[in-house]
């Protein structure tokens, strides 16, 4: 109960004061990677208590006092040797395989049902929706800056609200494709388990599958330059019927 | 913009599954899908030179490097195309 | 009094060398050299003579620094079997670390022809370039190659066994294989369509073919010292480190030839 | 010049053979074992005089209960043993016990030094603008509403239903100006 409510102090999709924690997860890749995190700190604690439990009983029963004599010729025991090095052979086995599980799971993008192209630039994201055109052949595509603090309205967060938010559809296969314009950034969006580097003249892609409606913050998380901090990232999961009405008015104008 | 619109109540809304062609591609399997994009830019054309712009299995190129390739992409490879100088042979 | 006593005699068996200028003079003369060839190559004016007198200056070292060696190996006797077992290693060494420079070479051409950008067509050799016919020029090159590495061998089992004139004829005609190999690869450069600087494929093949010609002339070099020495009299049927590692050398450049032949070559092309 | 650094790290004893005028290589193994006790009053008290002897002294005494060590050690008499011992093994020189009270002066000054560095922290910090606006207990309880607004957080955090804690308030009001 007390570990519970502790958790939930520290559990924190926006980061909150003091949160050191996940924030809450939306979708099922941070849901996985919560689960993993979960399972290798069970055998860090097994390995910190066993370490530092063999440390203290060292220090207490080996002092020159206690034990006086001194083994000069033990130096080495072949049973012993061969116990702690395949034991944590084992161990890194059993972290390895959720690991790469996880790691493939992740990288897969089977069928998804749109593509939001999101380009890094010096110092803002823009992004595109190809997949729907207009008569002209025109689709959407807008800039996405911060907003600076002036401008903020009583409430927002600083240094993560951007003028123009990706609007992704809930319950939806989205893929989005990450490319830059001039050096290295990297989309991340902690609450929704997405990182990856966007490399000018290389496509890289990440599936997102949003599971809640709300809204996810991010910031570019390569170094890039000076406002490497000013090029946060805002995504609106909203529901299918209120993607679409936002879609008709941006076709529209 | 960003700001969702209201629904106008009296307005009839019908909702149809959505859904476009560029899935999963066994070629591409990875991370990486810069060749995806490129892939399917280079058979669309070769496709049209090869059959006419009017041979609708050509599209489906058309449209997944539509979905996947950036515009500035496209409208580079374009200009070298037109200019003489894109990497590939495409009539062969 | 102690030092003193020391001085009159020797119980063990390493050089413990002289203070000596020319590790200094070597680095000064490379670093101008390499700095008078960046700015030429960037189009300073009159930098061409810099690096002229910077390749004067190097191997004008190099004779001095030779000359020392050869006085402490040859005519003091400094070079006892523990020390030239120390040299050996050293020499095996530095030829490990030259390796592992091509490697890095090997890893940029890999890097880039195994999976060509989609800037060049993603395709190898990339459109417009057109690629050195493997079984012409390069094949002949194998084939003089691997001729000199056969007459370099027959020298040394010559000298080994007290063979002079084996040694010298044997040498002889591995430098003048090794030349025509060099003139061959300057024909090959000046006739070959494409330059360093036509996209990633010509600097690849320059950095690599390139570096091994320098290389290839480098153990010209040492083997024409070797050849002088042979001549002088100052190799024996047992002590001829200095050749040796000429020859060692040899064979290094000539295995990379072979790797450079099967996959910028042959494979690339 | 290498050479000279070399012998001077050679222990003391063999510099000390090194100086007899007879020096010669072959001195460690033609030096006799030598069947004399040496006389208790140049060994009495070692513990004391030992490190404050001259160095030549300390290498003759010390080539002195070598060449005794070359014979049967029941022949040794109990004080050359204990100098024998105590010149190798005792706590002299990188054995010497620390002293007293070192602990302590290492505790001290890494004290002084983390108050010198929380010191240059303030000092630092004296001279910071102004804290932005976003961090005062007004905007951060509009940014609660903001946060319920967004459907911020609503597995553990402010959104959850039955949320009790805080939410993003952690500043005190804002000053009136």
């Amino acid at each position: 109960m007390f570990l519970h409510n502790y958790i939930s102090k520290l559990q924190l999709d926006a980061p909150t004061p003091w949160g050191l924690f996940f924030q809450d997860s939306a979708s099922p890749q941070m849901e996985g990677i919560e689960e993993l995190h979960n399972n290798i700190m069970f055998y860090l604690a097994i390995i910190l208590f066993t370490v530092t439990w063999m440390m203290i009983s060292m220090i207490r029963n080996f002092l020159a006092n206690k034990s006086p004599i001194a083994h000069k010729y033990m130096n080495h025991g072949t049973l012993i040797e061969l116990i702690w090095t395949i034991s944590p052979a084992f161990i890194l086995i059993l972290i390895a395989f959720p690991s790469f599980k996880l790691l493939y799971l992740m990288d897969e993008v089977m069928d998804p049902s749109l593509v939001v192209y999101a380009e890094g630039h010096q110092w803002y994201w823009s992004y595109q929706y190809p997949d729907f055109t207009n008569e002209d052949d025109e689709f959407i595509e807008f800039d996405s800056y911060i907003v600076p603090e002036s401008d903020l309205e009583e409430g927002q967060f600083r240094m993560l609200e951007v003028d123009n938010r990706v609007i992704i559809p809930e319950l939806t296969h989205t893929r989005i494709v990450i490319s830059a314009a001039d050096v290295i950034h990297s989309y991340a969006c902690p609450s929704l388990g997405i990182k990856a580097d966007a490399y000018p003249g290389r496509l890289n892609q990440a599936s997102v599958y949003i599971n809640r409606p709300g809204t996810f913050f991010g910031q570019c998380s390569e170094i890039c330059g000076i406002l490497h901090s000013s090029m946060p990232i805002a995504i609106q999961s909203v529901s299918i019927k209120d993607f679409l009405l936002w879609l008709r008015e941006q076709m529209e104008g | 913009m960003g700001a969702i619109p209201e629904a106008d109540p009296d307005e009839v809304l019908e909702t149809k599954p959505f859904k476009f062609v560029t899935g999963y591609d066994a070629r591409f399997p990875q991370q990486n899908q810069t060749k995806h994009c490129w892939q399917n830019y280079v058979d669309y054309y070769k496709c049209t030179t090869a059959k006419g712009e009017d041979f609708r299995p050509c599209k489906q190129f058309y449209h997944a490097f539509r979905s996947l390739c950036p515009k500035a992409w496209t409208d580079r490879w374009d200009g070298q195309r037109e200019a003489g100088n894109f990497p590939v042979h495409l009539d062969k | 009094m102690i030092y003193k006593s020391k001085s009159n005699f020797q119980n063990h068996p390493f050089h413990l060398v002289s203070p000596s200028p020319w590790p200094l003079f070597t680095s000064l003369s490379l670093f101008i050299l390499t700095t008078a060839t960046v700015l030429f190559m960037h189009g300073f004016q009159g930098f061409q003579y810099l690096v002229a007198l910077a390749v004067f200056n190097v191997i004008y070292v190099m004779a001095l620094w030779f000359r020392d060696v050869i006085s402490e190996g040859t005519y003091l006797g400094n070079h006892t079997n523990a020390v030239q077992k120390g040299l050996n290693l050293g020499v095996g060494l530095f030829i490990i670390s030259e390796v592992f420079f091509f490697l890095a070479i090997f890893w940029a051409f890999f890097h880039s022809a195994i999976s060509p950008s989609v800037e060049l067509g993603a395709q190898w050799p990339p459109l417009g370039i057109q690629a050195v016919n493997p079984f012409e020029l390069p094949l002949l090159n194998t084939i003089l190659l691997l001729s000199s590495g056969v007459t370099i061998t027959y020298a040394h089992h010559s000298l080994i066994q007290g063979n002079r004139k084996g040694a010298l004829y044997g040498t002889v005609v591995t430098i003048i294989l090794a030349v025509i190999f060099t003139f061959f690869q300057g024909v090959e450069y000046s006739v070959s369509s494409f330059t360093i600087s036509d996209s990633v494929y010509g600097s690849c093949f320059y950095f690599g073919t390139g570096f091994h010609g320098l290389h290839v002339i480098i153990g010209t070099a040492f083997l024409a010292v070797g050849l002088w020495r042979l001549a002088a009299y100052h190799l024996t049927d047992h002590h001829h480190l200095g050749y040796e590692s000429g020859i060692l050398y040899w064979h290094f450049v000539d295995v990379v030839w072979l790797f450079l032949y099967i996959s910028v070559y042959y494979w690339g092309y | 010049m290498f050479l000279r650094t070399v012998s001077r790290a050679v222990p003391r004893s063999t510099a000390a053979i090194r100086a007899a005028p007879t020096a010669s290589v072959n001195a460690l193994q033609t030096r006799a074992a030598s069947d004399h006790a040496i006389p208790n009053p140049t060994l009495a008290n070692i513990e004391k005089r030992w490190e404050v002897m001259p160095p030549q002294e300390q290498a003759e005494l010390w080539m002195q209960l070598r060449d005794r060590m070359k014979v049967d050690w029941h022949q040794m008499t109990l004080q050359e043993k204990k100098a024998a011992y105590y010149i190798a093994f005792g706590a002299h020189g990188p054995r010497a016990q620390p002293p007293k009270g070192e602990g302590m002066r290492v505790f001290a000054k890494v004290l002084q030094l983390t108050a010198a560095s929380v010191a240059v922290f303030y000092a630092i910090h004296a001279f910071a603008g102004k804290q932005p606006a976003t961090m005062s207990k007004e905007w951060q309880e509009a940014s609660n509403e903001y946060a319920l607004k967004e459907k911020i957080n609503p597995i553990h955090g402010i959104s959850k239903e039955g949320y009790e804690g805080k939410g993003f308030v952690q500043s005190p009001p804002a000053e009136k100006s």
